[in-house]
């Protein structure tokens, strides 16, 4: 494939999803069975970016391609010069394998929903909604700027909107599709503040433009605070699109949506779009900016954990683990583990698309039961559903042999040896902590659900394993969550060619002074044979500290894990311990984390009904003060006119008492001089006389 | 002090008193009367400012004619059975202060001012004169006069007609 | 005593000026207030012949008076005929009670 | 001598023919007692050709009746000049409208018995203005006004038997006579202080050194009342309110517009010939250090049109309401004079010009109006919009006008005073005169607000207007929509006629 | 170039209309109604026509000859005046980048009202008569190049809208009407005023030498024009042009509506039939804004950049402020309303950065806000029409009783809480480009933001509100929207979505124009500031 048909069928295969949308929205009602085609449409793309991602990994692997065009052209702007806006697409091999795992998911979703969905009322909308989707995704996917990434950005936040709120009669469901568009706005608004101060440095949206500017030494206001503040504020972006605290909220309550909806977007492609955007800008990003952005990952990777622990909705559980497996995703980028956090992206994505999907399996037989405490026993009603959900807890458990293994274990691997060369050592524990929890919380969700006896009997009989569409995806997603695919080594991915040919960390441009030591260049790159091997280096400490680290992080984890799964175990398969005596004695911290650390109630406390107040008593304000100084007595009139109930005459003469009230004593003495009585007349007139002689004497 | 002068005082305070009374009576009837007495005053004054002619014009339209209509006036719009023709009085005090003030500039306005003032005698008797000069240079404004009591005279009767409506 | 001189006349006037004005704000009769008014023309006149004399400015300022004289008796009987008219609708000629055109 | 009054004769011809067809209608009102329809049609034939008469004087510059036994025997005790005509013919051509408003005015039509003498005293009024335009002499200036007093005390009671009128003539009469006293007593101190009555004789003689200020200040102020209470200048309006709603409507628009202008001309001239020393390149007045005319000008117009706006917020009765709107107008006209310009000039001239177009036309739609409902209440006009579309887009359009938005005349009107106010540097006049503007604005879309928004409480048939009032109207509509969009005529005919005989 | 007059055609095609109108019997409204529409939809095809012959490199703004479709005739000459010299008053009509989009959006919004206007059935003659005068108002003021020309169409444009709102509209008509009027007079005196002071500071020189006042808007910008004395000239020391400055921008805020100036807009809004909604949302609001970048900006260069702080301080209120009372309301119409009042406040932003992108993006949003509000009142109506309510929590679950309409309805939200590939995105995302790029303003622009999210905020809520949910079974007989009712929304979604995705095909149109202005406004201002000293 040459470059060109690379970027033309990157192109096509963005576009196609779109054509999806369009036959859909316009021609939907008529040919009911137009989903069929949006399916093969998706297909079509997803054969499309394998032949992309092939082609890009074997002919151009480390290269960038690109295409660009005049979006906006201002002409001869002033005391700036020529000044136009510029679009376009770069695909590399991030690009690549982004597209590829989009595309997948995507086309497997469309294929179970066609059973999931089925008899929806609004079923050819569902499917124009996820082309619409799957067409801003690979819009972030393949952008080479920073405004379409934006524009993408939020449109990606409209269709999960969308989706989100699908079942709109149910007020949930629409409130969770508002606030999910909100607290996305807040970050956002965040990342356009970001991207400003790079376009109002730099006059150009271009990613490669910006990073050879800065790499040349061109800082954004002459002021690497400067970039610093730039770096946080557009991860702020990503902050809420990923789910991160404190912008993680609308993530659990995003799971209103359809369950297929909530394992594309809410699991697998958008939410990760926020960790796609950190690796986009991740040369850009400078210590302090690196170190905020580990400690939100690490924050969010541990509030969402806890919360995980004792949640009953089965998707609840699976969102704030996927939260908790972003916020360590966005860990990762903070540790400069640029190259795991990608990694763990991808199989995140796969494995958790594969218990979404599950979970979704699971709901449709149960006829829409989503608490768990209601579930059990369903291993022998649905076999198939269950291997694979197990094999995807395994792995994001952290279990060997499977990917999450490989990429988790080189996250903690990065937090540890970025602890040992800074000293922030709380990352890394945080990190291992949350090891352990995710495996006892996953552990859980598997035994309460599939394993014991049935709690509903009435459910369980009707339960049954679902159709081939809807298991077929299952299977694949969870095939891919073992390790071969990514690695012939299953204890460490580092040899693997995931993460030594396909993906190499990039060198970044900011200036020495303003970025952590060891980022520093990889000028010993060649020198030390370790950074032939791993591909993911980035200088010599920090090569070695990974190398270090590796086996260390390795073990506990595993240890950490299997402790995890063994509590999972006692606590619920073998009910060695009394759980109602231990939620009663822990009862403040289960309360709190079963209430999700009350972070909603303190925002409805706070920003929402700050906002309404504020907004009540500004209207309040525009209406009797700004409104009543312009027309003050009208205010008066109108009180009165209620009583004389003689409204419409009233609200005008009010008009008149307006200029009354203006006028004030003047104007009704004026009226008062009037006495009708022609004396009274001539005595001002004498008086007119006096005052003008003394007003108008001529000393 | 000359007879001139003890002459014009006696006009004067014929005048002035007269005057006063005039705006002051309660009586109506008494009070036209007051005013004859104000108006043969000021033709006094006018013959010792050598105007004889005015003096006597004084005389006749003034005490014959509009004071006799004054007199038909408060005749006719009171009761003539009703012996106490009076009426009350408004404003005393504006009045009071706006007049006072009024009188008293104007009063020391006149006193402060230097008058034109030249020596010059005019003719004994002004009749002569003043009929040549009512009809050269005062000849528009004798004709406007004309017009004048025709319109008067018009209004007058348009008003005051006993219309059988 | 100061010979009697052209200011003699003006006082007289300025004062008959000022009881016309007088009588013409606080009598309530309307007859009355014609009264006044007839005052504040005598007082003019005054003025006029006064100035013509002590001013040897000719016969002008007595032409004028003899205006007036006529002006005024043009004048009192329209005004007359107004206050007789008025009495007509009214049954009553006090000025200070006419007073329904107003505010 | 006699070839003096002879010559000067010729310069009266439209006095003359006003008094003579005076004296033709009293004849014919006593000769015809029994069938005058025909009077009307006599008076206007009058005003027709006292019009042209007029018209054959424009551009005429010179001095009538000068006097020849006395010391003073350059000027005369009438001026003819452009400015007079221009305002004589303003006075001839509102008498021809007004003459055909009674026609269609009920009110007078009633009065068929007594209608020789109504036109009888109209020519009064006509004669009496004539001359104040164009008089320059004191005595002739006192008795013109009185002649045009006496005619409208009787005219403003000539609806005998309503108390109203009545009760506006007492009013009107005891108030002018009043003036006119004060004014009066000013001209005598006046001719005390210069030993002449003529206008132009007093201007050369009060430059003099000796001239006693006071007195001279307080003459001045006294004359002002008389001429202040002409044109219901604040504080001198006080009997326009009252008399304006009293007297029957056609009088009420005749006394708005016509002895408003000649008061205004006689003003004007007032201050021009007998206050002036002389007058710059560029037009501006210079006045003779005796007398701050300007600060008294714009004083009292200020005090006037904020005092007719802010009444006029609160009347109901429309009559009232267009009268106190009036003297706010007089207030505009008055800065026109107090700028002391030719420019101030030419915006009176055209401000008078529209004025008369649209305030007759404002009374013509309320008399109509008036005719069909009996009432000239605001609450009658509920409605109206849609009864009478005519009467109420004809009122609309002569409201906007008088508030002085554009495309109407009386934008250009107000757009030309403010231009002379502004190239005078009274920036603050001008502010508070657009703010009055505004102020103004209030009650005559109040107006409309009733006719078009208002619903009407009870039935109420159509109101078609007459063939005549229609065509009436449109006399008076498309002048003042014409104007509005161009307006080079009047503007260059008020240029040619602002020149005053000079001193 | 064209070879006939079609500025003037344009502005006063409406008239002839109203005239042919006005001589139609009553009873006829449906031709009646059609007139209006052929009158509208020439209009509409003479400003494809304009649009098809317009250069894009022309600049215009202080250039006579840079401007485009010229037609300039002396209309009102009075010559030979003692102290004035020349009084003359020029018909003088042109378009550059900042009047094309203007015209344009006039054009269409006038031609959708119409059809808005199609279910008016109260005295239909004088609507129309009026609707198409208020067009020609409109249409003029976009057009005209000589301050008084201006002037005139402005006020022209007052009454009929006065009439419009207060005997078609609704309960309250009277009050708006009334307050609609005295408060856009108030603001067209100080415009006056200021007009007058300029029109004596300034000459320009007419055929036969000689200087003149003038009222032409590009010799005022020219300072070379001003006398040593005039009193709004850079160079009389004592000059009053900041004074001036301010009375003229309070004139043209009352019409964007500017906090504080806002309050007529609720109520003109709630009270105005709906196609008067859509007029005067679409394209009155804009007159101010145009107003201010036509005539403020080129003259005053100087204050306007001194007073840049504050201008994009109360835009930033306005956004602020408009959105956050809007999230208060109840009434589906004041709600729109006030977002008006927070989208006008974009504008204002975008202007007060006095940087191209700025205002590009001003006047960009100042179309799209016309394209968009418009569609946003269309939506009440219908909903209104069917309903007779407007409250918001009357509604609820009406996406499904009416798919068609929840689809506009969507796209208009979405267009107006600036969703990206929909126009109000560009422009928003221009205004904030060109005032953050301002450090002086930055940190208002950064506030400034919030109003993304309070827009966000509102919109969802009331979308929420109205078509989400259950459905109320009141509303179960609403029928989904008409066949006429399509041809209204289409044409503005069309536009809504092209310029969204291809915002080039309007901002190519004014970026000229735009580089041009803000060259000259910088230029100017340290011109005089130099000379100043």
């Amino acid at each position: 494939m040459s470059e060109i048909s690379i970027i033309n069928i990157s192109i096509i295969i963005l576009l196609l999803p779109l054509v999806s949308f369009v036959l859909l929205i316009f021609f939907g009602k008529k040919f009911p069975k137009l989903y069929l085609a949006a399916t093969g449409v998706v297909f079509v793309a997803l054969v499309l970016s394998i032949a992309v991602t092939f082609g890009m990994l074997t002919s151009y692997s480390g290269e960038t391609l690109s295409f660009s065009f005049t979006w906006i052209d201002f002409g001869n702007v002033p005391s700036i010069g020529f000044l136009s806006i510029e679009l376009g697409f770069e695909i590399n091999n991030v690009t690549a394998l982004m597209l590829f795992v989009v595309n997948l998911i995507s086309a497997l979703v469309h294929l179970y929903s066609i059973e999931y969905m089925r008899g929806d009322i609004r079923y050819t909308r569902y499917f124009a909604y996820l082309g619409i989707f799957t067409f801003s995704m690979l819009g972030i996917v393949i952008t080479n700027n920073l405004l379409m990434m934006y524009i993408f950005w939020e449109l990606v936040g409209l269709s999960s909107y969308l989706l989100i709120g699908f079942w709109f009669e149910k007020d949930s469901a629409s409130d969770a599709g508002k606030k999910a568009f909100l607290v996305n706005r807040v970050g956002d608004i965040g990342m356009w503040i970001g991207i400003l101060i790079l376009f109002t440095h730099y006059k150009t949206f271009t990613f490669s433009t910006i990073f050879e500017q800065i790499s040349l030494g061109n800082l954004p206001f002459d002021s690497a605070a400067a970039l610093t503040t730039a770096g946080i504020l557009i991860f702020l972006g990503a902050v809420g699109k990923s789910a991160q605290f404190p912008l993680h909220v609308w993530l659990p309550d995003a799971m209103e949506g359809p369950t297929p909806v909530s394992a594309l977007i809410h699991a697998a492609t958008m939410v990760a779009a926020g960790v796609y955007l950190l690796v986009k800008i991740f040369v850009i990003l400078t210590a302090d900016a690196m170190l905020v952005i580990a400690v939100v990952g690490g924050v969010t990777a541990f509030v969402a954990a806890t919360i995980a622990l004792t949640q009953n909705d089965i998707k609840k559980v699976l969102a704030y683990s996927t939260v908790s497996q972003l916020g360590y995703m966005v860990l990762a980028v903070g540790v400069g583990a640029y190259a795991f956090a990608f990694f763990h992206l991808v199989t995140h994505a796969f494995f958790k698309a594969c218990l979404f999907l599950g979970s979704g399996s699971v709901i449709h037989a149960m006829h829409h039961e989503q608490d768990i405490r209601y579930m059990g026993g369903l291993r022998k009603k649905m076999p198939l559903t269950y291997y694979t959900f197990l094999i995807s807890t395994l792995a994001i458990s952290g279990v060997p042999l499977f990917s999450g293994f490989l990429s988790k274990d080189g996250i903690l691997a990065g937090t540890l040896a970025f602890g040992s060369l800074t000293g922030h050592w709380l990352l890394p524990i945080i990190g291992f902590t949350v090891a352990a929890m995710t495996a006892f919380y996953m552990f859980r969700l598997v035994i309460i659900t599939f394993h014991g006896e049935p709690r509903n009997k009435e459910k369980y009989d009707h339960a049954h394993e679902s159709k081939w569409v809807m298991t077929a995806p299952l299977a694949v997603l969870s095939l891919l969550s073992i390790f071969i695919f990514y690695t012939p080594n299953p204890i460490s991915a580092d040899a693997g060619w995931f993460l030594n040919k396909w993906i190499s960390t990039p060198q970044t441009v900011v200036p020495a002074e303003a970025s952590f030591d060891f980022m520093q260049s990889g000028m010993n790159k060649h020198e030390t044979g370790l950074a032939q091997e791993s591909g993911i280096v980035h200088s010599v400490q920090y090569t070695e500290a990974m190398h270090h680290a590796h086996y260390p992080a390795m073990f506990l984890s595993l240890i950490l894990a299997g402790l995890g799964i063994l509590i999972a175990f006692i606590f619920y398969q073998w009910k060695k311990v009394d759980l109602e005596k231990l939620t009663e004695k822990l009862n403040s911290l289960y309360k709190f984390s079963l209430n999700k650390w009350y972070i909603d109630e303190f925002y409805h406390a706070t920003f929402i009904s700050g906002t309404i107040r504020s907004a009540d008593a500004l209207s309040w304000f525009d209406y009797y003060i700004i409104d009543g100084i312009v027309n003050a007595s009208a205010s008066i009139t109108r009180f009165v006119s209620r009583l004389s109930g003689w409204f419409d005459t009233f609200i005008v003469d009010g008009l008149v008492n307006f200029s009354a009230l203006f006028s004030g004593f003047i104007g009704l003495s004026f009226r008062r001089l009037q006495t009708g009585k022609v004396q009274t007349y001539i005595v001002f007139v004498v008086f007119a006389v006096l005052v003008l002689l003394l007003f108008f004497r001529p000393f | 002090m000359s007879i001139y002068d003890v002459i014009f005082y006696l006009f004067a305070i014929l005048t002035i008193g007269s005057g006063y009374l005039v705006v002051t009576s309660k009586n109506i009837v008494h009070s036209a009367f007051y005013l004859l007495f104000t108006l043969f005053g000021v033709a006094g004054l006018y013959v010792l400012l050598a105007a004889d002619f005015i003096a006597i014009v004084q005389l006749m339209v003034y005490v014959g004619g509009i004071l006799i209509l004054l007199l038909f006036g408060v005749m006719l719009t009171n009761k003539v059975t009703d012996v106490k023709i009076r009426t009350g009085t408004i404003h005393i005090i504006p009045a009071v202060i706006g007049t006072g003030l009024l009188m008293g500039v104007i009063v020391s306005m006149m006193l402060r001012t230097n008058w034109k003032s030249e020596p010059g005698e005019l003719p004994f008797t002004t009749t002569y004169g003043l009929g040549r000069i009512l009809l050269t240079d005062y000849v528009l404004v004798f004709e406007l006069l004309a017009m004048l009591l025709l319109i008067a005279l018009i209004g007058a009767a348009s008003i005051a007609r006993r219309d059988n409506e | 005593m100061i010979e009697v001189g052209l200011n003699h006349y003006l006082v007289v006037s300025s004062i008959l000026f000022s009881l016309g004005v007088y009588g013409v704000v606080t009598r309530k009769n309307a007859v009355m207030v014609l009264m006044g008014l007839e005052l504040i023309l005598n007082a003019a006149n005054i003025n006029f012949i006064a100035f013509a004399k002590y001013g040897n400015f000719g016969l002008g300022g007595q032409a004028m008076a003899l205006f007036v004289i006529i002006l005024a008796a043009a004048e009192a009987a329209i005004a007359l005929a107004i206050v007789l008219n008025l009495y007509k609708t009214f049954s009553n000629v006090n000025v200070d009670e006419i007073d329904k055109l107003k505010e | 001598m006699i070839n003096e009054i002879l010559n000067s004769i010729t310069f009266i011809y439209p006095e003359l023919a006003v008094s003579i067809f005076l004296l033709i209608i009293v004849l014919v009102d006593l000769v015809f007692h029994k069938d005058k329809k025909y009077i009307p049609y006599i008076s206007l034939a009058g005003l027709v050709i006292t019009g042209i008469l007029v018209l054959n004087q424009i551009g005429i510059t010179h001095f009538a009746f000068v006097p020849q036994l006395s010391a003073v025997k350059k000027y005369g005790m009438m001026t003819i000049d452009p400015f007079g005509s221009y305002f004589k013919l303003l006075v001839v051509v509102t008498s021809i409208l007004i003459i055909f408003f009674t026609i269609a005015s009920e009110e007078v039509i009633d009065l068929k018995e007594r209608l020789g003498e109504f036109h009888a005293l109209i020519y009064g009024m006509i004669l009496g203005m004539l001359v104040m335009i164009s008089a320059s002499d004191l005595i002739l200036i006192y008795l013109s006004l009185e002649l045009l007093s006496l005619s409208s005390y009787v005219l403003a009671g000539f609806l005998k038997l309503r108390e109203r009128s009545s009760e506006a003539s007492l009013k009107y009469v005891i108030y002018g006579s009043v003036s006119s006293g004060l004014m009066l007593f000013g001209i005598s101190i006046i001719y005390g202080l210069t030993g002449s009555t003529n206008l132009y004789v007093i201007n050369s003689l009060i430059q003099g050194p000796q001239i006693n200020l006071f007195t001279l200040s307080f003459s001045s102020i006294l004359m002002f009342v008389g001429i202040g209470y002409k044109i219901s200048a604040a504080p001198f309006h006080f009997w326009t309110p009252d008399v304006y709603e009293g007297a029957p409507i056609s009088i009420t628009a005749y006394l708005s517009v016509a002895s408003k202008a000649a008061g205004f001309a006689l003003l004007i001239r007032f201050i021009q010939t007998g206050f002036t020393s002389f007058i710059s390149e560029d037009g501006y007045w210079t006045l003779i250090a005796v007398f701050d005319w300007q600060a008294l000008l714009i004083a009292i117009s200020i005090l006037t049109m904020t005092l007719g706006n802010f009444s006029a917020l609160w009347q109901d009765n429309l009559k009232r309401m267009l009268a106190y709107s009036s003297i706010a107008h007089a207030g505009y006209i008055l800065l026109g004079i107090a700028v002391l310009s030719n420019q101030g000039l030419i915006a009176v001239l055209i401000y008078f010009f529209v004025y008369m177009l649209m305030n007759i036309g404002a009374f013509y739609v309320v008399m109509l109006i008036s005719n069909k409902t009996g009432s000239e209440n605001i609450d009658d006009y509920d409605g109206l919009g849609a009864k009478a579309p005519f009467l109420g887009v004809a009122l609309a359009i002569f409201l906007i006008s008088l508030t002085g938005l554009p495309p109407t005349a009386g934008f250009i009107a107000k757009l030309y005073l403010f231009i002379a106010l502004i190239d005078a540097n009274m920036i603050v006049v001008a502010i508070i005169a657009l703010l009055n503007t505004v102020v103004s604005l209030y009650y005559y879309v109040r107006v409309l607000k009733h006719m078009y928004l208002t619903k009407s409480e009870r039935e109420q048939e159509n109101i078609t207007p007459s063939i005549g009032s229609l065509v009436y109207l449109l006399v008076l509509l498309i002048p003042i929509l014409f104007f509005g969009i161009y307006f080079t005529p009047i503007v260059e005919f008020a240029r040619s006629c602002v020149s005053l005989l000079g001193i | 170039m064209i070879g006939f007059p079609i500025l003037t055609l344009i502005t006063f095609l409406p008239i002839v209309g109203m005239i042919i109108i006005l001589a139609m019997p009553k009873d006829k409204s449906i031709w009646i109604k059609y007139t209006a529409l052929a009158a509208t939809g020439f209009q509409v095809m003479l400003a494809v026509i304009l649009l098809g012959n317009y250069d894009y490199s022309a600049g215009g703004i202080f250039q006579a000859e840079s401007f485009q479709f010229i037609e300039k005739f002396r209309w009102i000459e009075i010559t030979g005046l003692s102290w004035l010299g020349t009084l003359k008053v020029d018909y003088f009509l042109g378009i550059d980048g900042l009047s094309m989009p203007m015209v344009l959006l006039t054009a269409l919004i006038s031609f959708i009202a119409t059809i808005s206007s199609w279910n008016i059935n109260k005295s239909v003659k004088g609507y129309f008569a009026l609707f198409l005068l208020l067009d020609t108002g409109m249409m003029g003021v976009f057009v005209a190049l000589d301050l008084f020309l201006f002037y005139v169409f402005w006020e022209l444009m007052l009454l009929p809208m006065y009439f419009l709102i207060g005997i078609w509209g609704g309960p309250r008509k009277e009050y708006a009407a009334i307050k609609f009027f005295i408060y856009t007079l108030f603001g067209s005196i100080f415009i006056l005023i200021v007009m007058i002071g300029l029109y004596f500071s300034a000459t320009e020189v007419i055929a036969g030498g000689e200087r003149v006042f003038t009222f032409n808007m590009l010799a005022l910008m020219d300072q070379a024009n001003y006398s040593v004395d005039g009193i709004l000239s850079p160079f009389n020391p004592h000059n009053l042009r900041f004074i001036a400055y301010i009375a003229l921008f309070v004139g043209f805020a009352i019409k964007i509506p500017m906090f504080p100036f806002h309050t007529w807009l609720p109520d003109a809004h709630v009270e105005a039939p709906t196609p008067i909604s859509v007029i005067l949302a679409g394209v009155l609001l804009k007159m101010g804004t145009y107003g201010i970048l036509r005539i403020s900006y080129p003259i005053f260069p100087d204050i306007t950049r001194d007073l840049m702080w504050y201008i994009a301080l109360f835009g930033m209120i306005n956004i602020i402020y408009g959105a956050l009372v809007a999230l208060a309301q109840k009434d589906f119409k004041k709600l729109i309303a006030y977002s008006s009042v927070s989208h006008m406040g974009y504008v204002l932003l975008g202007m007060a950065s006095l940087s191209s992108t700025g205002i590009n993006g001003a006047i960009f949003q100042m179309f799209n806000h016309g394209t968009i509000t418009a569609m946003l009142f269309l939506i009440v109506g219908v909903l209104y029409d069917r309903s007779h309510t407007r409250g918001l929590n009357d509604f609820g679950g009406l996406a499904t009783q009416m798919p068609a309409y929840t689809g506009f309805v969507t796209v208009a939200f979405f267009a107006a809480l600036g969703l990206p590939s929909l126009s109000g995105f560009i422009s928003e995302a221009l205004v904030f480009v060109g005032a953050f790029g301002v450090e002086s303003i930055r940190v208002l622009t950064i506030i400034s933001m919030l109003g993304i999210l309070l827009g966000a905020a509102y919109i969802l809520w009331t979308l929420q509100r109205i078509f989400f949910g259950k459905l109320n079974e009141k509303w179960a007989q609403l029928t989904d929207i008409d066949a006429r009712e399509y041809i209204m929304f289409i044409p503005l979604t069309v536009i809504i979505i092209f310029l969204g995705i291809y915002p080039s095909a309007m901002l190519d149109i004014m970026s000229t124009s735009v580089n041009t202005l803000v060259e000259f406004v910088i230029n100017g201002a340290n011109n005089i500031s130099i000379s100043g000293l």
